[in-house]
Order: C-alpha cells, then structure tokens, then sequence
C-alpha cells in the first residue's frame, strides 16, 4: 500500500458516521480511492450517498471516524493549512454582507494579495463566469445561477492546486453549463491541477472527467471507478462519439445497480 | 498649607454649617490649613471612608463610631460640636399615639445604616419588641423623606428637629396633630456629629498639631455660625453643588442646629460619651457594642485648642 | 405606493399615544392626590366636595403625582430659564451626568466586546470565565460602590471615573451576552469556508463572525446605554451626590420635592430615549452599508 | 504585611491557571471525565479568586471593615442562615421572580403589540425608549410613595428595568427572519398571527433569551437597590444597606454570596432553558472556531 | 384582451424593473403569456433572465412595475389569500428548528387540517420524494438532495390547483429525477392541476411540459412559446422518440439564439 508521490488524495477503508438525535448515519464505509496529481475526478450517485461528506473530508471539514486519508502526501489538516485546495460549495454561501466583488476577494484578502492583483484577479474570474457588470450587487441581488457562478469564481480567483467542487453547475442552464464545462477543462488542461468534482449529470462527468467514482448509498460506498479512454483534447461534439456513450451507460448502469428504487 | 481631607456624614446642609463658615470666613486658611470638604450621602460610611484612607477626619455619631472600633478601625473622637440630639419621633395624631404607652401593634419608621441604634435601646427599655409581632411594633426602613407619615404608612417616623420635622410641617400638616417624643427627653440620647480620627495616627505629633488647628477653626466657625444664622445658612446654599436646597429651609435649619451646637465649646462631656454607652450596651437583644470601649475619646485635642 | 410623509407617519402616533397617556396622567392625579387634600379639610373640620378637590390636585406643593404642567413649568424653569452653568440648571446635571454614562458606556463596550471575543475563542475563558461574569453581576453594585470608590480614591482617581466605572459595570454584560450569542452566530458553512481557506481567527473575526454579529450588537447597545445612563445616576449616590440628575433625584426625593424628582426622572428619560435613537440611527446606517434586503 | 501569604496566593492562582488551560485543552475519552473536567474548571477559577483574595486581604492586612476575607464570610454565612434565608424569601421569591415575570411578559406584549399595528410601532416604539432608563433612585421612592414599603414595590421597580431590554430584544428577533422564510409564509397566505407563532417566534428566541438572561440579574440588582429607599426591615437589600452601616461588612458579604449564588443560579437555569429552546441555532449548535 | 375562464395566469406586457444601489436592473419587460388550466408549463432560459422574477410575480411575492397579471382571474394578491397555489422555491428554505416532517406539517398547520390527515399527508409525500426514515432529522442533518427534496415533498402536501416550481429538481441525480418526474406527470395527470416549472434540462422540460416557454436575459423577456405536440401519456422511453428530438431542438435554437455567448 505505497502512497506514490503523484497521489494527491489516497483514502484506505475511510469511514464515517454521523451521530445524531435518533441513531447514527453511517455516511461513508470503506471507501478506498487514489487520486493523482493532474487528475479529473467526477463523482456521481444518488442523492444522499456521500458525495459532499467526501469531499468535506479530503477538506478536512468532518473527521473520518475509521480509516486513513491523506491529501498532498498528508494529513489533510495540513493540506488545509498549506491552502492546497479550492473549494466550492453545494450551497453558494455568499457572505450576504460583501458585494459580489467583496466576496470574490474575501479569499484573496486572507492569504494576502496586492490589491492590484485582487482586482485583476476578480476582473478575470467574473468575467470567467460571466458575471461582468455584477461586481456591486449584493447576493441576493442575484438570481440563484449567479450566486452559484459568483461562488465558483471565489474558489477560482486564487491558485489552488486542488479544486473541490460540489455541484457547481447545477442551477445552471444548459448552454452556460457547457459554457462553463470547456473553461474548467481549459483551465486544468492549462493548469495542471487536480480537480475532485460533483456532478449529477452523466454526460457532464464523463465529458470533464479522467476517472469517474460511482457511489451508492446507506452506507455511502464506491461501487465503481470508471477510467476515461477519452483524449485529453475534447471539443464539445465528442459527446455524440460512440466511445463517449459507452463510457456513460457504463456510468449509468452503476448508478443504476446502487440506485433503491427497484424500478 | 497642610491639607485635611473632611468626610461629612450626609449632604451639603446647614447641619454641617460650622465647617463651611471656617472654610467660607477663611478660619482654615489662618490656620494655615486647606480643608477639603467631601459631603456625604445615604451610602456613604464615614468610618469605611477613613479607613480606605480616604479621609483625615469624620463627621459621625458616636453609636456607629464606637460599633466601628469594636469592629477593629480604631476610631477616636476628638471634638464633640453637638452637645444635644436632634433626633425625635413624630406621630400622627390620629394614629392614636400620645405617649410612649401607644406604641404596641403601630407601624413606626426608623432610620438604618447606624441610625437605628437609639432606637433599638429605647424600644428595648419599653420592652417592645421590634420583630412585627403582635407584642411589639413593625418596624419600617424609612427613606430620606417624610412620605411614610404623609402616606399613613406609619404611626410615627424618625425626624431631626432641624429637617424633616418641618417637611412634615411643610407638606401642611399643623403642629398640633402632631407628637413628638425627643430622644433627648426620653434619656436614650446618643451623642451625635462628633469629629472622628483613626487612633494611630494620633501618634504622630505633626497630625495631631494639624487636628488642634483644625478643631479650632471649626469651633470658630461653628460659633461664627451660631452667631450669624442668615450668613451661615447662605454659605450653605452656596457649597451646595445639587443646586435642590432652598434658602428658606436652610436657614430654618441652621436656627435649630445652632440650638443643637449651642452647649458645646467643642470638648466632649464625659457624662454625655457615659450615658450613650450605656444606652448602647443595653441595646436589647443585639447589643451595638458589647464591652466597654476605652480609648474612645481623647481631650487632648479639643484641650490644646481651647487653651 | 403612498409617499412617507413626517407628519402622518411620526408626528401622528406618537402625538396620539401621547395624548392618551397625558390623559391618563391627569385622571390618575385627581385620584392620587384627592386623599390628601381630603385629609386636609377633614383636619381643619371643613367638608370639602369632589368638584371643589379637583382644581386643587393639580397644584399641590408635595403632590403624590404631580400633575403634567406643574413637571412641564418645573423643566421649564430649570432648563430655559437659568444658565446652563449655574447649579440651578437641569441642563448642567444632566451634562455631569451624560459625560459619565458615555465615559463608562464606551469602556463598557470595550470590555465587553473584549470579554465576548475572548470567551468565544479561548476555550478557558468560555469555562471558567463566563459563570464568574454573571456572577458579577448579582453583586448589587449599591452595596459595593463605596468599596470601590474608597479604594479608587485611596490610589488617586476621584471626580468622573469612579462614576463612569459603575456605569461600565452595569453597561458591559449585556453587551457580552450579546456578542457571544452574535459572535456564535455565523452559520456552518459560512465558518466551514474560512476554514477552506485557513484564515488566522481574527481573520475569522473580522470578515465573519463581527459582520455576523452586527444585529445583536446594536441590540446590545441600546439596551447598554441606557443601563449605563442608570449606572451613571447610580453611582452618584456613593460619590458624595454632589452633582447630577442622580444628585438632584436624591436631593429631590429628600426633601420630598416630587416636582422636581418627575422633572429630573424625565430628563433622565428623555436623555436615554436620545441616546437610544441614536444608536437606532447607527444601526440602520451600518446596515444599509451592509446591504440588507431592505 | 505579610509577604509569606501574598506569594502564595499568588503562586496558587498561577499553578491554577495553568491547571485550567491544561484541562481545557486535554481530549477526555471517558464522557464522565470529560464531564468532571467541564465542571473542575469554572470551579478551580472560582476557588483561585477565593484563594487570592484570603491571600491578599490578610497579607495586606486590608481592615475587615472594608474587605473581609472570604473565610470571615463564610462563618458569618453559616451562622446567620435564618436571616439570610428570610431576606431571600422576601427579595428574591417575592420581588424579583414576580417583579421578573410581569416586566419581561410587558416587554414582550408590548413589542408583539407594536409588531402587530404600524400605528402603535410609530407611537409607541419611541415612548419605549422613555422607558430605557428611569433610574432605580428616583423611581424607587415613588414606587414606594405608590405601592407601599413592602415587596410590591419592589415588583414595580424590577418591572421597570427589565422592561426595556425585553421590549428591545423582542423587537429586535422579531426581525431576524430572512426574506426567502418570510415569502414562504406569505405563499401560504398565512395570517400574522400564525406567522408570529411558526416562524418569527421561534426566530426570535436566541435575541428573546438574550434579554432574559440579562434580566435574570438586572432584576436581582433592581430589587436590591430598590430597598435602599424604605422597605421592611427584611430582604436583602435591606440587611445590605444596614449592615454596612454598622460596619458588619462580612454580612454584607454573606448577602451578596447569597445574592451571587441565586442570581446565577437563576442566570443558568434560563440558559439551560435556551439550549433546550435554540437548539438549532449555530452559537449552540456549535461550529469549530 | 378577453380572459378565457379557464386561463390561470395572464400576463399581458409584464415589465419589473429592480432599483438597486448602482441602477436599475431591468428583470422583465413586455411579457405577455397565458397559461389555462391544466397546462403544464416550462420556462426554459439562461440564468438571470427572470424565470425566479417571473414566478415570485404570479406568486403576489414581487410587483410589477408595468402591465397587468392575472391569476385564477383575480390579483396575484388575492390568488395568494384564496392559497391557489404552492410553491417550491430555488433554495430550500426550511426552517432549522423544525424536523423534516414538521417542516412538511407546516402548510398543512396552517391551512388547518386535523392531526389525522396531517400525518397521512406527510407520510405520503416523504414516501414520495423517498425520504421516509428521514422525518425526524434536522434539516442541517440532510444532503443538499435530500433538502431540495424535503422541499418539494411540503409544497405537494396540500391540494394547491396551481403548481409553482422553481428547478425543484436541479440538485438531484438523474435516476431519482427521472423517479420524480414520472411521480409528478403522474400527479399531474390525476389531479389535473396546472404547474409552472423552471428548469435547466431541456430534455426535463421537453419530456413534462404541453408548453415550453423560452426566456432571454437583459432585459428578461419571452422569445419562444412551444406547444408540445406528445401526446398525455408519456413512458420514459418517448425521450428516444424523433418528435421530442425536433422538440428539444427547437427549444435549444430558441435557447441558443437569445443566449449572449457568441461562441
Ligand atoms: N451534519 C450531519 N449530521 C447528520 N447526518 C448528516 C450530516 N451531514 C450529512 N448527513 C447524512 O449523511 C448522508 C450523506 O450526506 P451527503 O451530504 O454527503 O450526501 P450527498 O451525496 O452530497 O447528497 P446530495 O447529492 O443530495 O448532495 C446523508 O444521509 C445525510 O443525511
Ligand atoms: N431583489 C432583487 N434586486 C435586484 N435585482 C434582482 C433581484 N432579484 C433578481 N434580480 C435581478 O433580476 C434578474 C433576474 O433574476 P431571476 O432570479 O429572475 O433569474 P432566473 O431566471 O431565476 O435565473 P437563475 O436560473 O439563475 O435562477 C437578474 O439579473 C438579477 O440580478
Ligand atoms: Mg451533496
Ligand atoms: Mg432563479
């Protein structure tokens, strides 16, 4: 059980189980997984399986109760503490206080950059999002896509070598989506970084992904990880080649088999 | 100049005449003293005042001064302006109080924070308990002001003849429904406002040399004040910071003090300090003091200056 | 939508319940006064009839209620009609007593925002801290306002602070169990984001849990300032009472003055009424900036 | 002076303080443990005040007329229980938890009173804040002239100062919902009253709690001043004024003992209350700092 | 302009214009549209063009600055107090102190339905969105999933002839979506209620709705009205068919044309 150097996230039989007022959730039990530096990892399963304790794990947010992790060869308190990841989550959690641009550089005033290149950085990534001309509206001046694109700006505006992402584009109509799906690859591609990222939409992950986790639930578990054959040059038509539609009924067929409707 | 530091025992009022005036006429000043006035109020405790060192000299009544020294604050009288109590009962009338007889079942207030111990040895000389039982009388705490005998909320209340008698007169109830029982005539008298100084430091000559000068010049100004009530009672008014007296009161007041101080040349009288420790050690149920002070006053003071 | 017009939507409710309110004050003067002037006349012998009672209530000289206008003449005359540096001038008390309550108002916030934040983030303080604090407070200050006033004036320091450091008593526990609640109040997530991005605590402070806790601050604030106004008047009492509207209630009061404890008690009240809409102003300015919803 | 007792209170207050942090910091595996440690600590601050103070007093040779050290308290404490039992009855069960409940339940009326009409809002709210501040010492006397010298009141004055933090507190949680939770309501059509009742009610607690935590011990300070200024010759207040009088400060202290005692343990049962009622809220929910 | 008795919503040239700090923003303009009962109707469109807006105005929960609306041909306002319609918003909003199955009761406690009928109601939509076992968590003890859920199952609990749904189905994964969107066409069709659906899918608005309104941003206006030509009854498997092909290529053009990227 050797950790290889590239291995970003490595989790061996990870457990978790929450308490609660009438009896424990067991979140999580024995999930194994490796992520690598470079790698696109998406992970799908039904509503209620794991997916967001996962990731708040890896973010040492919620402590494993069985099992080991580590992100970036340690703990992930440390990994934390080097600011190795970006997170973006399920809910926007905009601070209702800050305007859209305010809350862009909340990131960027805590580690400590210039205020020239907060600003250049902010410019950049609402206009990544599409969001120019937004900059001093407060959040709930905004519809709820917006938020949701304001919030992945934030994780964006500085320079994670990890990107956890929880359904960022989920109140996000089609065209944006994709939109939006060709900037993320375009960045990692760029980039080089190692993005974790939660996604119900099936073509969406096995468009984006290099690896792809399919979890089911009660107890949260990874039931399959699918590799990508895809190139790592994906225009947008490559969704309709036949490779691309082996790879999601193959997606499909694991979320259908951990799935509890029996239908 | 040397400086004194003098803690009255209540607010600014022509009770304190004596010592405006020797402030005032600048008697201090010949002396070659700076006297620094602090009034007093209904929480303040002059012995707790001296004893955290922040006063030279107390004005207090001998009841709580001697409860004190028991208490391990050696405090000493050094000069006695009072010669007699103002201290007295006042009853309605119509309450149905004549003599001291009437008092059993009746609702009478009285003055606490130390005030309340000639009270105390007067009711237990009556044999009247003060529990609110049946066989006694119910003692009320009475505020700083009349209300609880204008109200009918008691038969009687504790009065000064120069003070709150006549706010009682003032709020238009005449002289004749009302009786009066003077502490004085009833023999539990206890020496009132008598000038007070912690016991060690009488050791050092040079404090003593500057209490001889200070009693001096308060003597003199007690006796310019007898002299010139209207004069008294004006500077009164004007070392009075809450602007609430009134000239008239002032110089009433200063009238009826000045009957108060007029007996005294400052010295006390060992026949007065004898039967107010008498009166205390009676004091019923709960004695104030329990054994005989000694050491409680001294002449030595009051002698140099009046040489 | 209508325009908000000052007349209709300020002078209006408050001039009715005033109304109401100087109407009550006067009928319960008739009847709190009316014994007395019955025991008046029954002394001197002399029948005396409702109608002939009810004029008279309303100028006694020691009334138990003192009717509206005599309070009105009385403010009136200590406040327009004497300089505002004579000892008459109600102006001049409620000064001494104002500079003292903002003294120990504003320590009292100091210390309290202090101890809130020091309670939310050190674990000790929370524990051993906290329980001691509110013990504080069910020492009746009355009682040992003139310890400390001794011992203040044993090492030196007399005149304003003394009185400003009892009104700080008074001011800052609301103030900490505001901030604690306020401080506490930032949600899961919006913690769990500044966790993401491993924000120092006064990071942490700073940019989430103070904005968070605006609300309960001014909350706490103008519940404190005007304990603090109480504080300040209280703590003339053991000062010596020399000076201010605590001075001139006490003085009031001793001489059974009523007229002039109702006109220093609404000074007083009218200060703190002041003094709380002021504050009122800051909050809705601080959240106007903060951009809520309005 | 003695120096001898000086360094050692101060030497045990800092073994003591560096107990607390060491205890606080320690993860107990036994939840007794742990629960033992929760209580050690407030109680070891506590007995290090104590420690200090006996320490000091007597090393300073401070007169016990101005500080009594603690132990001087404590035997004055145990020997005057029937007196001290007899003010708490007539302070604390009679004045202040009346005087407690009528003024927050009028603080509270009042503020739902003004929620409910605009008119009353614009009206009343600012003769509200008249009310913030009638201090004890004048209104105590009035009371008296009014209600009596006995415990009633004392029950208005205590009414008088809880009012305000109540009214203030209440108005304030009353708009402490966020718009998405209000516009649920207003989907439902549902009425004000039940909008009261199901959402801004239950909002408004952690601010409702607010006040009565800090009532809990205006009200007790309230009561006792208010005896200052005539009262029967019972109930804490009164034996605080008189005692100090005669200059029996230790029962002075016993009473505030008493009176520190009660006021928290008053103080915790409303903030047991609270967690009960609050539970949701983030502060008891607990995040991590 | 004759209101047909069976219309639900009219609009005719609905305009809302937002002031805000730094101008104002233009949410709707000239929007006309009728929806009679029974219908089923998507609003389709990138975000931030008003589809919230244009729901929260139906609802009486915004008013329009220009043109006139009519609900059940009334106000808006009066619709709202006859309780004509439920609503499911972007966001959960559930209340934190109220266990699920309370948050479900409360409609129904307000409405007044006897304790007998609530707990059948709350038991029957908890079945039906699939979260039975879960009645008595808090809502902070729930996946973003199950919260949406939680959501939806409180606005079916009572009977509301109109429908207002604001992408209730954004955060969940597909199988449970397509579980849903049968549990809801089904219901539809029993009930024959009228609903008024925002969604992101165009396959999800194709596949429910007898009409598909097409929405364009700045300023949010109607640029497509598709009557669907599918017949009631609607298996899963019609998404294969040809005709919702040339359906949801429709809505992607009308979609695409008012989109403001150029790519
Ligand atoms: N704080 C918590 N306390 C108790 N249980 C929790 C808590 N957080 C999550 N759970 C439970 O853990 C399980 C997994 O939740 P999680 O949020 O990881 O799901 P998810 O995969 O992200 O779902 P979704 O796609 O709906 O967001 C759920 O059953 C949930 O009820
Ligand atoms: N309260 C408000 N104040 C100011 N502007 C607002 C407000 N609410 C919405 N807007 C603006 O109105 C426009 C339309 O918002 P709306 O929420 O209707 O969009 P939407 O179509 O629901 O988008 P999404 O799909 O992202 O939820 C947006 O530009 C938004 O910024
Ligand atoms: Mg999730
Ligand atoms: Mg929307």
């Amino acid at each position: 059980m050797t950790i290889t150097p590239a291995s970003v996230v490595s989790a061996r039989s990870l457990g978790l189980t929450f308490e609660t007022n009438d009896g424990p959730v067991n979140a999580l039990t024995g999930v194994d997984l490796d992520v690598n530096k470079g790698d696109f990892v998406s992970f799908i399963g039904p509503s209620g399986c794991g997916k967001t304790t996962f990731l708040r794990v890896i973010a040492d947010l919620e402590k494993p109760t069985s099992g080991t992790i580590t992100v970036n060869g340690t703990t992930p308190e440390d990994a934390r503490k080097n600011r190795s990841y970006g997170y973006v989550f399920q809910a926007a959690a905009l601070y209702p206080w800050r305007t859209i641009e305010k809350n862009i550089a909340l990131p960027l005033e805590i580690m400590g950059y210039s205020a020239a290149d907060q600003k250049a950085r902010i410019e950049r990534t609402l206009d990544l999002v599409n969001l120019t001309g937004f900059s001093k509206k407060f959040p709930w001046q905004l519809s709820g896509g917006m938020q949701q694109r304001a919030s992945i700006a934030r994780a964006l505006a500085f320079d994670a070598d990890l990107l956890l992402m929880d359904e960022p584009f989920g109140a996000l109509d089609e065209i944006v989506r994709d939109h939006l799906n060709e900037q993320l690859l375009k960045l990692w591609d760029r980039t080089n970084k190692t993005i974790c990222f939660v996604t119900h939409s099936i073509p969406e992950a096995v468009y984006l992904s290099t690896k792809i986790v399919v979890m089911s639930p009660r107890p949260g578990r990874v039931t399959d990880v699918i590799e990508s054959t895809l190139p790592k040059e994906r225009p947008l038509d490559i969704r309709e080649t036949p490779e691309f539609l082996e790879i999601a009924s193959r997606v499909r067929e694991g979320l259908r088999a951990g799935h509890s409707y029996d239908e | 100049a040397d400086k004194v530091v003098l803690q009255l025992k209540w607010v600014t009022q022509a009770q304190f005449a004596g010592y405006y005036v020797a402030k005032d006429k600048g008697f201090y000043e010949e002396e070659g003293l700076d006297v620094e006035i602090k009034p007093g109020g209904p929480d303040i405790a002059p012995p707790q005042v001296i004893a955290g060192g922040g006063a030279d000299v107390v004005v207090d009544w001998m009841p709580s001064a001697l409860a004190t020294r028991e208490k391990g604050v050696p405090l000493v009288n050094i000069a006695q302006p009072f010669k007699s109590s103002g201290m007295m009962l006042t009853c309605l009338k119509e309450s149905g109080v004549a003599t001291p007889a009437d008092f059993k079942g009746k609702t009478l207030g009285v003055w606490f924070f130390g005030n309340e111990y000639p009270f105390l040895s007067w009711m237990s000389q009556l044999g009247l308990k003060t529990d609110g039982g049946p066989d006694g009388v119910t003692v009320l705490k009475q505020g700083f002001n009349v209300d609880p005998l204008i109200q009918k909320q008691a038969a009687c209340i504790s009065t000064m003849t120069y003070n709150e008698y006549w706010q009682v007169i003032d709020a238009g109830i005449k002289p004749e429904d009302l009786v009066t029982f003077k502490y004085e005539d009833q023999g539990v008298a206890t020496l009132e406002d008598g000038l007070y100084v912690l016991e060690d430091k009488l050791k050092d000559p040079a404090f003593k040399e500057k209490m001889v000068k200070f009693v001096r010049a308060s003597m003199k100004g007690w006796k310019y004040a007898e002299a010139n009530p209207d004069e008294a009672a004006g500077i009164v008014l004007e070392n009075d910071a809450t602007g609430a007296q009134t000239e008239e009161h002032q110089k009433r007041m200063m009238g009826e003090i000045a009957k108060l101080t007029a007996g005294s040349n400052g010295a006390l009288d060992e026949a007065d300090y004898k039967r107010t420790v008498a009166s205390l050690m009676k004091g019923g149920s709960d004695p104030v003091i329990t054994k005989e002070p000694e050491g409680a006053f001294t002449h030595e003071i009051t002698d140099a200056a009046l040489k | 939508m209508e325009k908000p017009s000052f007349l209709r939507d300020r002078i209006m409710p408050v001039g009715t319940i005033l109304l109401a309110l100087l109407v009550i004050w006067y009928i319960a003067v008739i009847f709190l006064n009316a014994p007395f002037e019955r025991d008046t006349a029954a002394r001197a012998g002399t029948p005396i009839s409702f109608s002939e009672i009810v004029p008279k209530t309303m100028f006694q000289q020691r009334p138990v209620l003192p009717a509206p206008h005599q309070v009105v003449a009385e403010i009136w005359d200590t406040t327009v009609n004497k300089p505002i540096t004579s000892k008459r001038s109600l102006v001049y008390h409620a000064w001494i007593t104002l500079s003292a309550t903002l003294l120990g108002f504003g320590i009292g916030t100091l210390l309290g925002i202090l101890l809130a934040v020091g309670i939310v983030h050190n674990r000790a303080m929370d524990r051993s801290l906290m329980p001691w604090v509110i013990a504080s407070q069910t020492i009746p200050i009355l009682a040992i306002a003139p310890m400390i006033i001794v011992v203040l004036n044993a090492v030196g320091i007399a005149g304003l602070l003394p009185k400003a450091l009892i009104s700080t008593y008074l001011s800052f526990f609301p103030i900490v169990v505001g901030m604690v609640k306020g401080l506490r109040s930032p949600e899961q997530i919006q913690l769990d984001l500044m966790h993401t991005y491993y924000a120092s605590p006064s990071q942490t402070f700073w940019k989430l849990r103070w904005p968070a806790s605006m609300p309960y601050l001014f909350t706490s604030l103008k519940v404190a300032i005007a304990i603090a106004l109480v504080g300040a008047i209280v703590g003339e009492l053991p000062t010596g009472a020399v000076s201010g509207l605590g001075a001139r209630l006490l003085a009031g009061s001793y001489y059974g003055q009523t007229v002039q404890i109702w006109s220093a008690l609404f000074m007083a009240a009218a200060l703190a009424a002041t003094l709380v809409i002021i504050v009122g102003f800051a909050h809705t300015a601080v959240l106007r900036r903060m951009g809520v919803k309005p | 002076m003695n120096s001898a007792l000086i360094v050692g209170a101060i030497a045990f207050w800092l073994i003591a303080w560096a107990i607390n942090e060491w205890l606080v910091r320690r993860k107990f595996k036994n939840r007794t443990a742990a629960r033992a440690a929760r209580l050690a600590v407030p109680l070891l601050f506590g007995i290090t005040i104590l420690v200090l103070w006996e320490g000091l007093v007597r090393g300073l040779n401070v007169p016990s007329v101005l500080l009594p050290p603690p132990s001087m308290i404590w035997t004055r404490l145990i020997n005057s229980l029937p007196t001290l039992w007899a003010d708490f009855q007539q302070t604390f069960l009679k004045a202040v938890i009346t005087g407690y409940a009528l003024g927050c339940g009028l603080g509270f009326l009042v503020a739902i009173a003004i929620d409910r009409s605009p008119f009353l809002q614009k009206g009343l709210l600012p003769l509200g804040n008249f009310v913030s501040a009638l201090p004890v010492i004048g209104v105590a006397p009035i009371m008296v002239m009014w209600f009596g010298f006995d415990w009633q009141s004392k029950v208005a004055v205590v009414v008088i100062m809880t009012f305000f933090p109540m009214l203030v507190n209440t108005v304030s949680g009353l708009a402490a919902t966020s718009s998405m939770e209000r516009d649920l309501m207003r989907t439902y059509a549902a009425s004000w009253f039940q909008t009261l009742l199901k959402l801004r009610l239950p909002a408004a607690w952690p601010f409702i709690f607010n006040a009565l935590k800090i009532n809990s011990t205006l009200a007790l300070i309230g009561a006792i001043v208010a005896e200052f200024f005539g009262t029967p010759i019972v109930g804490m207040g009164f034996r605080i004024s008189t005692e100090v009088g005669r200059m029996n400060v230790d029962m002075v202290w016993a009473e505030i003992a008493v009176a520190a005692v009660a006021g928290s343990a008053f103080y915790g049962l409303v903030a047991l209350v609270e967690r009960a009622v609050t539970f949701w809220h983030p502060s008891v929910r607990g995040g991590q700092a």
